[in-house]
């Protein structure tokens, strides 16, 4: 266990696991509780926790249109939690920030109101989270506007070979994947970023898996609007992140009508708040904001460096244990290299279901199915994986009950 | 293991060894159906000779639990009446949906009883219904009933 | 002090009381929080912040799509939150309830996937809270239908008499509010229903003010789609719920594109899972349906009809109390004959803000401005109002508390 | 009590007689801007000469705040050249902005120290700035810039 004693220098695992309440469970009698999952969602830390309940039984008030001491407290609370989001991924400016319920829907704030026509093209790419594929092909189809994409090689990269066909002068749009949820790998933002800037394109990155597991900095990556979500980086259920250039988003007709979204508002017709308002109808998520911003409190306080080298090192260790086991084909890129910690393999003649239902007899978590990404697994001609993803909060110890689980796995099934 | 419940000897070898397994002709009617949060999938085809269900052939990908439900079931309902084989399916439903509570009547059910592990996860429920469902369909599509071929 | 005694048999309101922690915090040292308001939003009872934290610790996970332990118990928790709702406004079938972010979101998607055209109405009324107003205005901007409205009484009621003109053939939708935010008025559903029905027109119920105080049938309301939102009836932020007829729903194109809404995806096009999921892109607010559930046990412990009654006697003893208040003039019916407990009123010369800020000095919270109702400000002819709502733990003391301040403000104002 | 810090003697007493208060001719520009979270509105005038800012007027409907704002601001503004009028608009700006922190300078500022405690009120700062945005605004559409008429 050199892996991790090394790691344990520059990051208490051991401290930071007490953190989450969770990983103490057992998920039958005497079965605790390995959780592989976190490409799905991650767990929460006690301080978000505390600090959403603190909210509710301290603070609790609808924002923005009180003058009464709650109300103040709540407004502070909410857009402070706007603050630490916009500072969290480099913002230029606050109002560049709005909170949506998760990232499906700031990806499909954008669909809806990037304009689009017959003839314009928007490029995705093949292994697009069915939450940044559906809503460009519903906008195409609602638009007359034409969807293409960039192919997969076959080791799990984007195929970037014929980058200059598929981004023309006709692509308003390219929208595609920081790190993949089901692949791992992590793309080349500036190769697509560029050629896109080339044609005039709006660049649109869904970071869910990214922000997470690297943290991101919106103006060094240079695309224009970004969506990420709550639940996957220690925050809670309920709340996500779209972040786009001021520019962009004030040009952009609004998605939701409602309170707090207006400016004046007649019978016979309404004006538009300015940003972030614009584009937050209703009563927002307000606790869930609050514990964001402690969930961003309490991964800045590790440090993103030190979760991407302790991810780092895991993911490293798993994909040298996993291709020993027999019979496993990972599915996607088999290196470390430009990849992060969520990796989906095969395991020769047994279907992911029964695999996933063996290892959680064994207490392991891992996740089977499509993942969301329908179009990429049956560009590797597998129905469904079996995925394996680690956290900030995962142990090389959790790897080893994972490879112990497959052999269990092998054997129950060539009984 | 409680999961021993559910990956009966039964099953695994109906798994192992898939009965009617392959698409047969001739067939009045052909259906697909797959769940679409794993991946399931089956193309199914039936004949039936006026009330009696003279075929039924398939070809499917998915788990131990859904390739084996599908061998039971071809077993099952092949010569059989249609009435007699809907009320197996009836049957079949009701113990899937027992959540481990009903006790299977072997007359009936046959291989099938090895499924009432089964019907105690609540995810693989699906699975084990994925060739039933689609049975059902494409008998309704072979009397010309109104269909759909996924669902 | 009758009013109080009599609800104490059947109420034990401070015994209510106790289970919400903010109700015990002071405003400032020595001044203790008098919330006034509730139709803004209502406060958590412990049951609900204990359900959520339980959820976090003990069962987190991402839902429907893992076979795993925790997967399968977020799960069960989640799709339960579902049957609570369904069962609490009497729904046919489970599946016509579907969890959004909060109520302004259930009525967009409404106003998003009926299909309008030119040539088509839609009504609304001119008690609207922008939420059921302002989507209306952008659907028949975008698709050349036309808005009209039913205008309002002097005494703050629908104008029903010129219903003939306003709904006519060409009405495709009537959307109108249950129980008025700014007005406290409940509105004669009955009558509108029949009217939209004689003329084919799908009904829409906003009942974000209806459900948390007096609950609702569905089935008996008889209209075609009911919203209302969690953080007005004790559950957590970031919740709303729309409920539809099957067939209405089923009838609708979806309206965000994403994970879990799905049957089929290939990168050529998608086809739509079945409800509800067809309406619940991308991970949902697990957490917030969890806590939505155990709201909904919290208020059918009590009793709805025991809260309905509670609130009753409030509203009768506040309307009566207030109207002594010299200068004092109600916004809205000013008896307790069809509303609820939301009081809007105008104090002679002293602007709202200045009411709001004194009041909150002694500890007394109220909302003061357009209430998101600007249209009816309007009609009234003020800018703003003071308005002060009661929820089921307030006290007929809280009322007091009311109106000993604005005698204060008064006071002040004229020094 | 603390909110004494705000309703200052000054601004009562601007409230109750506001000064230029009721719209005049002639006029450069005419803006109206509104608070669209409490509905406070104003519509202001503003006359330029030059430089110098000849007259302001303006029509307004609002709380104490927003209306002692306006009659405060157009004392100041009226008469002075736009350059000190305009360093007077920021002086007034960041004291609001202060959080109750700046101690204001009475010998620019004059009437306008009393709102210091105002700015410990962050619900509002918006309402003492209301008058002094639409001032800004149609100074600049007075002198041709390209500006809004509701923010
Ligand atoms: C009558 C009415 N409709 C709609 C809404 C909007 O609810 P939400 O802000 O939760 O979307 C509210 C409350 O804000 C309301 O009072
Ligand atoms: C790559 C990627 N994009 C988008 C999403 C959608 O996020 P959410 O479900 O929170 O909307 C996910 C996760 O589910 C994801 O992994």
């Amino acid at each position: 266990m050199t892996l991790d004693a090394a790691a344990k220098l520059a990051y208490d695992i051991s401290r930071v696991r007490k953190d989450f309440p969770i990983l103490d469970r057992e998920v039958r009698p005497g079965v605790p509780l390995v959780y592989l999952d976190n490409a799905a969602t991650s767990q929460k830390p006690q301080q978000v926790l505390d600090t959403m309940r603190d909210y509710y039984e301290q603070h609790n008030a609808n924002v923005h249109r009180g003058i009464h001491t709650l109300a103040e407290e709540a407004t502070a609370l909410y857009e402070g939690a706007r603050d630490k989001v916009a500072s969290f991924v480099n913002a230029a400016d606050r109002r560049e920030v709005i909170f949506t319920k998760n990232s499906t829907e700031a990806l499909n704030l954008l669909a809806r109101t990037i304009p689009l026509a017959a003839g314009d093209e928007v490029v995705v790419t093949e292994m697009e989270h069915h939450s940044n594929l559906v809503p460009w092909q519903l906008a195409t189809q609602r638009t007359g506007a034409t969807l293409k994409w960039i192919g997969l090689t076959d080791d799990g990269r984007l195929d970037l070979a014929d980058l200059d066909r598929t981004i023309t002068s006709k692509t308003k749009v390219v929208a595609f994947v920081h790190q993949s949820n089901l692949l791992g790998t992590v793309n080349p933002v500036d190769v697509v970023v560029a050629k896109a800037r080339e044609v005039g394109a709006i660049t649109v990155l869904d970071a869910s898996q990214s922000v997470p597991h690297m943290g991101i900095d919106v103006q060094a990556l240079g695309v224009d609007a970004v969506a990420f979500t709550g639940h996957k980086m220690c925050g809670p259920t309920g709340i996500g992140l779209l972040w786009g250039r001021a520019e962009l988003l004030d040009s952009l007709p609004p998605f939701l009508g409602g309170g707090e979204m207006i400016d004046e508002v007649t019978m016979a017709g309404s004006t538009w708040a300015v940003l972030p308002h614009k584009f937050e109808a209703g009563t927002p998520m307000i606790a869930e904001a609050v514990g964001l911003g402690a969930a961003i409190d309490y991964l800045s306080d590790l440090g993103m460096d030190a979760i991407r080298d302790h991810e780092h090192e895991l993911t490293a260790y798993a994909l040298e244990r996993l291709q020993r086991v027999e019979g496993l084909r990972i599915i996607g890129p088999a290196t470390t290299e430009d990849r992060g910690g969520a990796i989906s393999f095969a395991l020769d003649g047994i279907h992911p279901h029964d695999v996933g239902q063996l290892l959680d007899e064994l207490g392991v978590a891992v996740r089977v199915g499509h993942h969301c990404a329908r179009p990429a697994c049956l560009r590797y001609g597998v129905p469904a994986t079996t995925r394996a993803s680690v956290h900030l909060y995962t142990t090389t110890g959790e790897i080893d009950a994972l490879v112990e689980g497959l052999d269990h796995v092998r054997r129950y099934f060539s009984r | 293991m409680t999961v021993d419940s559910m990956y009966q000897e039964i099953i695994l070898d109906h798994y192992k060894n898939p009965h009617h397994r392959g698409l047969r002709e001739p067939f009045d009617a052909e259906v697909r159906h797959l769940n679409p949060t794993c991946g399931d999938e089956i193309t199914l085809r039936v004949q039936l000779d006026g009330d009696t269900v003279k075929d039924v052939s398939y070809d499917s990908e998915g788990c131990s639990i859904s390739q084996a439900s599908a061998s039971v079931m071809a077993d099952l309902v092949i010569g059989k009446d249609l009435a007699s084989a809907t009320s197996t399916y009836d049957e079949f439903l009701e113990l899937m949906q027992s959540k481990g509570q009903l006790e299977p009547d072997e007359d009936v059910l046959e291989d099938a009883i090895a499924f009432a592990g089964v019907s105690k996860y609540p995810a693989r429920v699906k699975c084990a219904l994925l060739a039933w469902m689609a049975w059902r369909d494409a008998v309704g599509q072979a009397r010309g009933e109104v269909g759909e071929s996924t669902t």
